[in-house]
């Protein structure tokens, strides 16, 4: 599902990934686990490509990104969800249509669409906010909206960062328990994270550390 | 959804977002407006000016004086000969009589009818030609030779002065017309463009969302592509209205004694390029920055 | 900082502001100059019609015709008396011999001046009135009335047809310049607000974040007048300098013969006016940009 | 330093806060824990004068929330300094240039603008970012140039917005320190969050439970 080969990355002169090799397997539950300023969103930026490769070699859900043309890189995305660090809904939109985006993207017809939607929405506890604009929502529920829409495509894998940063306790337990409900089903998680709690939370992880840009 | 609804459902998504920002949307409708409006002005204003100037001018009229003893029957067979010669576009005679009773009411009906008798005048033949476009000065000179080597013609008279201005002109006159309007399309094209990006830069942030949950490029541009023809198409349509009123209020006011200006209206043909600049100006300008967004 | 350090500073960051987003300010720049352009280059026309309108309208001629036999220095002495009435702006008389030699002349030359002895020509005058504003037809009228009953002389020519369309134009001529001038700096304000408040959209988060960290009023303000003001004055410049550069170039191709028609420049009145207005424009819809922001 | 009397708050008809009241006093270090959605941030704005008073009565750092003028605002910001939820931070100005925005607002001199924004830049780690646009900093690194922009003007009172969401626990622990810190300075601090541990880390603190609306 994942293979990366010797990938570095650099800002200018600021290598900030160095030498980053590790595999995934489809079906995995994988926690990237580092401090912050290791890397992280750049790492999950390359996978998605956001930001193209510069060393090494990676392959995504059967995408060569060392080969990934303009045109391929919506069929990458629409492969592989992530849920953002920042979210990145449509504040004048509403939870509804923000959740739809990425099946309105594919084509899926309006009545599954409607089913999906409601379903996922009330999974995370956005059930009473459907029909409000994003931009007057709690950063909490921003963050689930943000994941509703990440995983409401069923994707074979989720790139997701940081989706527990505005979330309490028991939403963060609960987050955990859809990914791990979603592995099941046999979607790949890849979760970055500096929180070590989480890590306790899914014992059967694997847990890739990454630190000030190296991988082990 | 198959690829048709999926068509009939962009074009619909770019209609429906035009409403979301209503106000930027507005604002844009509004300067395009008046921009092209403005922009037409100057045409139309342009292209009336371009008709009085050909209507009036490569065309020169010189007059021609026969001898007053010249036999007036010899005289009216070489006004035939003259007015079928090159570049003579029409030739107005006058009689010795039709001299004197011209010049009798020209001097505010003043009676000079005791002169008919004995009448000094001699005949005269007043000939506008069409100037071509190759070496003028010369056809006319060829022209004018001839004219006054025919027996009896005293002289044409056509100063070279007013021979070399008029010819000026007519080279000249080509020459403005189509690079003045090419300057004029090309500004308010210029204007519009920038109109759009900056239009468009309220679109980034829904652009770059919808490239991160994996839009194409069909589904991310024709929405904008849409939403940008209909505004050039309903701002056009506004500014040609607009044009027409103007034309209208400004004929009811040139278009009186004595100025005795008429504005015409811009032809269907001016009118089919300018809505075929404006579609290409709109997409392009759309597709400029969203290419950058 | 003291008030007057911090006034520079914030002049000084409204400047450093200008370079931060080039491109955005670039194309403002752009697009308000060749919208200025366009606007002058209408007022340009305008101004210059009305000179021409001005100069030859607004004033009638009308021509006096003596008796034949009325004699030549009660006549003189009637001129006189003529060219100091109300209205009467210059007064051409023509004696019978100076009436010959012009239509002599007009006739091209041909010689009339075997009729000196016996000359059928009476004296004759052309007036030239001035239409005052207020009921011009009644004072013209007045004014021939007055010319008819001097003795000796046969008529003053002025048919009323004639007198009611100068009148007219007298009139309008009054109301049009001044609601089109008003017109046209509407539409160009308009569209110039448009633009600089679209272009502070770029700006919107920015000054959110300022008011957040408890910047007043003018900490936010200033800079983006500033902004405002500069790009306002460099494009009104701008904008000057090509309408001198388009002036030049149409002069020479209009100015010659057999046209003749000379553009003047704007005066320096009307410039100080542009600018005057410009700046207003510019700090009022950056005004109302800020306060919605 | 802080009293609220009943203040309730209203979204169109969803109401956010529900007669809430309570004392801060001056020197204090306060907790405002809750759950996702709790009105947290919303109370914060009221205290921050980007929503205006409802019902009920509020002092702030000696102004009244009640009879606060548009011409106040800006006075009470420079007394009151937020951290936000969302960061809001410039990204196409620099680390310093961020930090030192408060600063340039009240008019501190150049020089004194310049030491104290090396010295809390280098507390909070962000030394050698110091001439990056923010735009290209991670997550973590942006939240503390907030963070850094907020105390840099020594506040009467700093109001805290979910201030460790993406900051690992090293640099949370660090974080809590400095506020302690800036607390036994003078500063009252107002700091609400969704987690629990962050309240153990300052026993001495004193903790309001904000659920629903209602507080207690
Ligand atoms: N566009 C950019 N330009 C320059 N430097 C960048 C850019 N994006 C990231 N960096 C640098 O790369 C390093 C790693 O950033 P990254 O966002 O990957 O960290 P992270 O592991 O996600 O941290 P956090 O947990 O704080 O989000 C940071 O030091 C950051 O300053
Ligand atoms: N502008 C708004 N319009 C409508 N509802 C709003 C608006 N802002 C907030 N709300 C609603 O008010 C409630 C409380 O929001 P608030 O942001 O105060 O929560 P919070 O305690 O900060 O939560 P979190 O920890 O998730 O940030 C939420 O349910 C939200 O939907
Ligand atoms: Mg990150
Ligand atoms: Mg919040």
């Amino acid at each position: 599902m994942l293979k990366l080969r010797h990938v570095s990355y650099a800002f200018g002169s600021h290598w900030v990934l160095k030498n980053v090799s590790f595999e995934v397997e489809p079906g995995e539950f994988v926690f990237l686990f580092g401090p912050s300023g290791a890397g992280k969103t750049t790492l999950l930026r390359v996978l998605h490509g956001s930001l193209s490769l510069q060393r090494g070699g990676a392959h995504v859900a059967g995408f060569d990104l060392s080969r990934l043309t303009k045109r391929m890189v919506p069929k990458l995305r629409r492969a592989v969800s992530v849920v953002f660090q920042e979210f990145k809904v449509l504040p004048h939109k509403t939870v509804r249509e923000n959740v739809a985006l990425p099946m309105l993207v594919r084509g899926i017809p309006r009545a599954q669409m409607e089913r999906r939607t409601n379903a996922i929405c009330r999974v995370l506890r956005l059930e009473n906010r459907m029909n409000l604009p994003c931009r007057g929502l709690s950063g909490g529920e921003q963050q689930r909206v943000a994941i509703a829409r990440a995983v409401v495509t069923n994707p074979y894998l989720l790139l997701s960062d940081e989706p527990t940063g505005n979330l309490d306790d028991e939403l963060s337990t609960r987050l955990l328990e859809i990914f791990k409900q979603f592995n099941q089903f046999g979607t790949t998680i890849f979760l970055a994270t500096h929180n070590r709690r989480l890590l306790e939370q899914v014992p059967q992880a694997k847990v890739l550390h990454l630190e000030d840009g190296y991988c082990e | 959804m198959d690829t048709v609804n999926r068509l009939v459902f962009l074009l619909g998504k770019g209609l429906r977002d035009l409403g979301i920002n209503k106000w930027e949307q507005g604002i844009t409708l509004v300067a395009l407006t008046l921009l092209l409006f403005l922009g037409l002005l100057f045409i139309l204003a342009m292209f009336n000016v371009r008709q009085q100037v050909l209507s009036r001018q490569g065309q020169l009229s010189f007059e021609i004086y026969w001898d007053s003893s010249a036999s007036l029957k010899k005289v009216r067979k070489q006004w035939d000969a003259i007015s079928k010669k090159d570049y003579v576009v029409s030739l107005t005679q006058y009689t010795p009589q039709e001299a004197l009773d011209s010049l009798s009411e020209g001097l505010g009906e003043v009676d000079l009818q005791w002169l008919k008798g004995n009448n000094p005048l001699p005949p005269t033949a007043v000939v506008t030609v069409e100037l071509p476009k190759s070496s003028p000065r010369e056809s006319v000179r060829g022209l004018i030779g001839d004219i006054e080597s025919m027996p009896g013609v005293d002289r044409a008279s056509l100063s070279s002065k007013r021979l070399r201005r008029a010819s000026t002109w007519t080279r000249l006159s080509g020459r403005i017309f189509y690079p003045f309007l090419a300057g004029i399309i090309f500004l308010v094209s210029l204007i519009m463009a920038n109109t759009f990006k900056l239009t468009l830069y309220t679109k980034q942030e829904e652009v770059e969302v919808l490239r991160l949950v994996g839009a194409g490029r069909w589904f991310i541009q024709m929405p904008i592509f849409v939403g940008a023809i209909v505004q050039a198409l309903i701002s056009g349509a506004l500014a040609l209205v607009l044009l027409k009123a103007a034309q209208n209020s400004l004929n009811q006011l040139l278009n009186v004694p004595p100025l005795w200006l008429e504005l015409h209206f811009l032809p269907a043909q001016h009118i089919t390029i300018f809505f075929g600049v404006l579609l290409g100006v709109a997409l392009l300008s759309s597709w400029v920055a969203i290419r950058e967004a």
